[in-house]
């Protein structure tokens, strides 16, 4: 029984506090909310190859870090902290994907170029259904047993980081079973549309027009697509929400500093119930949220049966906790929390954003209702 | 017990709403006038002529001497007819009522005329960066030297600084006495020297607020409402002047229906928005809210009108008005399910954006015109009578 | 305009809260709680009768007040405070039926009866379908035109005030159409068998195995027994909810005094937010409550399109409001909150039942939505 | 990290398993048994002799010295199986702990062993009329006269005072000193002349409280636990006693699970309660906050048992499931539709009367034991640092 960060991971997390505030400031995502959207330029991307984190989760073999999702959802978090882009936890999720794939090819080859940072690649999952994840998928990938080459067509919304993206993991029905096909940004037929989220944050269309890619494009799990699939949507939605504690935590923090500091009326503005019992309820929010992320990760690292039930728990109630705690934030800062400066709004932008991505929580509930509520006896 | 407007009110509303169908067409132009701000002050000038401006005020100030009713009335059709409010709306809600009430014969005759018909325009210098809540913990200071106020400080939140020709202020002008009583009411040329602003952007992106700073402005004696050390009073009246509310309903009302027409259109697998059980119960909720306002409206206007003071109630109204406006603009967010977070100009962007700004608007209104926070103390503490909480005010 | 209360509504009132004080103990209600029943003793009903309450919304010519239904709202709405059984409310609901029934015979000598406390009438409306309303009805009247007797069979549940009733007015079906039948207690063929509530309120199961009426028995409203029905309904649903602002107003106000006279860390503890802020927003729920109370009664009375929504609304929200305001009762009241003899959980028991009694919040949202959601346009 | 037991922790769950098979069988009868008094005290005496009572204490105290995950096991286990909590349950908890710490080599040789056979049962005499929340307040006083402390006062809200032979309790024994130092830890033998119990009813209708009154009542100046005037910090540290909270956890399971079945047999028309889109979307929620709870859980206990001071933690977590609880048990009410309200004992009543029940005693979840309130300044205070609202504690 050991349910804490290892030393390690906590000494991976202060590293990673200090090197993203550093290296990375809030203004650009405050920027790119008139302008176009945020991306990791260049240099930092190579930075973040060289502590190692674009291959945390992977197999040492493959260069990677050999940590589990957990310490990738701690990376995540403080990614969320520190308002950077999601290219980060969407390429840790793509590499989950190509490296549990039974494709060789891709886990020799692509795993390496994404770990060292010379490729990004990212993950084209929602199509315009109204709702999400893998049983609102419709875009076919057709071709036979005889033909080796998969045609694709459809249109694919909100992915996540298209406008860099080198590579998309798309998720297609190939013969009525889901899959993962892999399909290069330049191929012919790719069309990418930009499109920008509420937090400045980089969404495209992508339109697919009878794009042909080898058979060996398709991701697999022993032979099957769809488990690999369903396996690659936790461990996205996990890292998502590990990105929506990130903001609630810090947005948290600044508004008890705030509390702490502003005085009105002869006190702090902290010394008055209708603050601090405020900010007590996001704390045990934080803390349940915390408590349900590691359980959902342990519960994907060790393929508990459970697993997508934890990870659905977490997001749902990550969702409602990122919302209500930026919300706070911007309501007990006054004035100022509605200011254009302070960073309050930007994370609440980005709760609201990550809120409704993956899934919201009553799209989640449903996932547990079916889990839950629908068993025998 | 009747909810009935005399006919006489129903004949005043059959009026307005001919008046508003042959004038109020172009309405939608002066966002994208060549000169908004000209067509703004056109657009009051001309209300004003037709006898819609300062409805209650005395005749003998520029006024019509209209009821209540009448007023509510005009305030429900400007409010179902969409049209924006008055571009020197808060000089018209606060600024003229004190002038009227506590001003000199010769202030009322020099800046009535000019609020009413937008010729100048007013902001409000109240807020400071250190006094938001606890307002009267103001520090701005104006120092009177012979026949001027010498001011100096920093005033923030002023909605319209940038176009405004004047701004009525508070200012310490004791600042030994105690917080309440050593505040005057000022009346500030906005073009004298020494006066800067800034504009602040907000939250969702819009610059609706400025900073203002006075720099050894000055100020003619003569241009001081009421006494002077006794402008917290005078400005709290106004403060607490109270409405019904009811145009506030109309408004949320609008918003409603737009999201259940939203809900009605968005597909959600082979189903809208509107099938799905959840959504449905939270439209409902939101039906009885409006009309549990609504209602509300009705009693604090019959109190009125029966010349009952209203007391604290319009903070009932305004705190539940507050999250009502919230509740319905984070639906209407929610609703759009995963394309929510799409920002304007993009593709797919759900109802061109206007989502992402009903939902910062309403953020604002449980902190602008009193928290949400204080609208609690005040109802606990002056309808309930509980006893204060502990705090230096 | 005039949306208060008349001189004469406010006097009405503070009569009824000064002889509901004198001549009703709650202690009954409490006491009952662990024996039978609690119902109204015949020297108070006589009283209630002599007053003019039991008619008070019943037509001057037949003995009655004259009054509209928020006058009969407000009597409730005391009735409600004093926790008086609700064989008030039950009657003057009945009294309503049956004066707007077409039933000349009815009207004359029934009614009259009633208005004199010489009789009391109970409505049978719900059936054990799990929800409520007209709409679950399945009993059936048979009999048909050449025919001058209906024969009812079946089971009616949670029948207020049953014990003492002399007469059943019994929702059915006939013909296929809705419609109310005039049962007398002591007819062949009917059973009542005790029930209670949670509150110590008297409701019965009402057995009716082939009981025989006449023709005549049927209630209609100009030959339309659906529409008085749904009416009666409504009236009833409208006096439930003035019984619930009843304990949520009584219950704010003890608990608001409470709280300025018990004194915890050196003061009050009315000056702690935790405290005064909870109390605000129940003060609110309170006057909102209100607000839609009057507003249905009026919509009512001038029978206003939306009026059954307008009932819905205020059934719905006050349902809320009195377990909001009786449970932060107990709360706030700390551990005598907690205690027997404190009036705050019989009212917290009479809220709970109330607020289960013609359809919960749910249910009445669901009308609402019936209404609101699939208009066209 | 990992949530495994080790394998001598998981033979250990076999072993009590196993016992509890063997044992357990006819626990329902004790509420049925002619002297259930003695039933109880006879359950845990053979707990005790089977070794599952005092698990951690050390062994000269008649314990265990178990490992903290052995406790949790056992915990888990008893609350699976539906155990009902030892009858000493309070005294194992607290005064237990507090002899061993604070107590002399005599007091606990007097009085552990009864603790942990239930010979002598044990009520707690801590809250007062006039000091709830605010315990430090507390006014019953004790005056030391030779060798015997004289006691006077009244004590509320005790468990067990019926049928308790001893009772340890606060009194101030120096009304000058300020008010968290005047005050000792006494121990009282019930059957001292001036005790009085008069048992209260709660609003639920139960009898699990009572009132204690002291008249002149005699306690030996041996009795006095730790120094005189120090008991405060005594009790203090005892009331704070962090426990994972694990057990709770599957009680709450317990809840829900019932709740599932009982909304899965409900009809609502020719459906059922569980079809509701509305239900499913609260069960998966409490499905949800259970998860969550028991993952602080593991947490807490990770905490603890890499030697981690708990802090206020514990605070989080009663906060949190004494809402939950109370989440629970009003949905089941909620679900049961129209027949809610219908009392025990009735016909149609639905689940024999245990919602009502299981609802009230969930209200008083967030009342004792410290109420949610004070919960709140706890984790405001001591977890996120902010300054103490202006009070005199």
């Amino acid at each position: 029984m050991d349910f804490e960060l290892s030393a390690e991971q906590v000494a991976m997390r202060d590293v990673a506090r200090n090197m993203l505030g550093e290296r990375w400031h809030p203004d650009k995502m405050r920027e790119a909310i008139d302008k176009p959207p945020a991306t990791i330029p260049t240099d930092l991307w190579a930075e973040l190859s060289q502590m190692g984190w674009l291959g945390v989760n992977c197999d040492e073999i493959l260069g990677g870090g050999g940590q589990d999702i957990l310490t990738a959802a701690i990376l995540v978090e403080e990614a969320g902290r520190a308002l950077l882009p999601s290219t980060f936890s969407t390429n840790l999720a793509s590499a989950w994907a190509i490296e549990n794939s039974a494709n060789q090819a891709h886990r020799d080859g692509l795993l390496t170029e994404l770990v060292l940072g010379n490729k990004r690649v990212t993950l084209a999952i929602e199509e315009n259904h109204g709702s999400w994840g893998p049983d609102t998928i419709e875009l076919n990938a057709t071709g036979n047993d005889r033909d080796d080459t998969l045609h694709l067509s459809g249109t694919k919304l909100l992915v996540p980081d298209g406008s860099t993206a080198d590579l998309f993991l798309v998720a297609a029905r190939h013969d009525e079973n889901l899959c993962l096909v892999a399909v290069d940004a330049d191929a012919q037929g790719v069309t990418v549309n930009a499109m920008k989220r509420l937090d400045g944050a980089d969404i495209v269309e992508l339109e697919l027009n009878d794009v042909a890619v080898p058979a060996s494009a398709l991701l697999q799990w022993g032979g099957d697509g769809e488990s690999l699939l369903r396996e690659v949507y936790s461990v996205f939605t996990v890292l998502i929400a590990a990105d929506l504690l990130g903001s609630a935590e810090v947005t948290l923090q600044m508004t008890s500093d705030y509390a702490k500091e502003r005085v009105q009326f002869g006190q702090p503005i902290g010394s008055f119930q209708a603050v601090s019992h405020r900010l007590a309820d996001i704390l045990v929010q934080v803390e349940i949220g915390r408590s349900l992320l590691y359980g959902a990760c342990l519960a994907l690292t060790e393929q508990r049966e459970e697993r997508h039930a934890l990870v659905a728990a977490a997001k749902s109630w990550l969702n409602e906790t990122a919302i209500d705690a930026t919300e706070a934030g911007v309501q007990l800062h006054g004035g100022i929390g509605y200011s254009w400066e302070l960073d309050v709004h930007l994370h609440l932008r980005r709760a609201r954003s990550n809120a409704a991505t993956l899934g919201d929580s009553d799209f989640h509930r449903d996932q547990i209702a079916n889990y839950y509520c629908d068993r025998p006896g | 017990m009747d909810l009935l407007f005399s006919p006489a009110d129903e004949q005043y509303r059959t009026r307005i709403r001919a008046w508003l169908s042959d004038n109020a067409g172009d309405l939608a132009l002066i966002a994208k006038a060549e000169d908004p701000l000209q067509a703004a002050r056109d657009w009051q000038r001309k209300m004003y002529e037709a006898g819609f401006v300062g409805l209650t005020w005395p005749k003998s100030c520029g006024g019509q001497e209209a009821s209540l009713t009448q007023q509510v009335v005009l305030s429900e059709e400007l409010a179902q007819a969409r049209i924006p409010h008055l571009i020197n709306g808060i000089a018209l809600t606060t600024l003229g009522p004190t002038l009227i009430q506590h001003g000199t014969e010769q202030q009322r005759q020099r800046f009535l005329p000019g609020i009413l018909s937008a010729k100048e325009i007013w902001c409000q210098g109240f807020s400071e960066p250190g006094a938001g809540s606890d307002l009267p913990s103001l520090t701005t200071r104006a120092v009177l030297d012979g026949d001027e106020f010498v001011v100096n400080g920093q005033k923030v939140w002023t909605s319209l600084a940038p176009i405004a020709d004047w701004c009525f202020l508070l200012a310490r002008t004791d600042p030994k006495a105690p917080k309440r009583e050593g505040i005057s009411y000022l009346l500030c040329d906005m073009k004298t020297p020494g006066v800067t602003v800034r504009p602040l952007r907000n939250a969702g992106g819009g610059f609706h607020f400025s900073e203002v700073f006075f720099e050894d402005v000055k100020i003619p004696r003569d241009n001081c409402v009421g006494e002077i050390n006794g402008g917290w009073k005078i400005a709290r009246s106004t403060l607490e002047h109270e409405r019904s509310g009811l145009s506030g309903v109309v408004a949320l009302e609008a918003n409603l229906e737009r999201q259940r027409q939203m809900a009605a259109k968005l597909k959600v697998g082979d189903k809208t928005a509107l099938d799905k059980p959840g959504n449905r119960q939270k439209l409902a909720q939101y039906w009885i809210e409006i009309e549990g306002l609504r209602h509300l409206g009705y009693r604090a206007l019959s109190d009125q009108l029966a010349g009952r003071p209203p007391g604290a109630s319009a903070s009932v109204g305004k705190l539940f008005s507050s999250r009502l406006r919230q509740k319905i603009a984070k639906t209407s967010l929610e609703l759009a399910g995963p394309l929510a977070p799409v920002a304007k100009k993009s593709p797919h962007v759900i109802e061109r954006g206007r989502l992402h700004a009903g939902y910062f608007d309403a953020l604002g209104y449980s902190i602008g015109g009193g928290t949400s926070e204080i609208m609690h103390n005040t109802i606990a503490e002056r309808i309930l009578g509980l006893p204060r909480s502990t705090r230096d005010d």
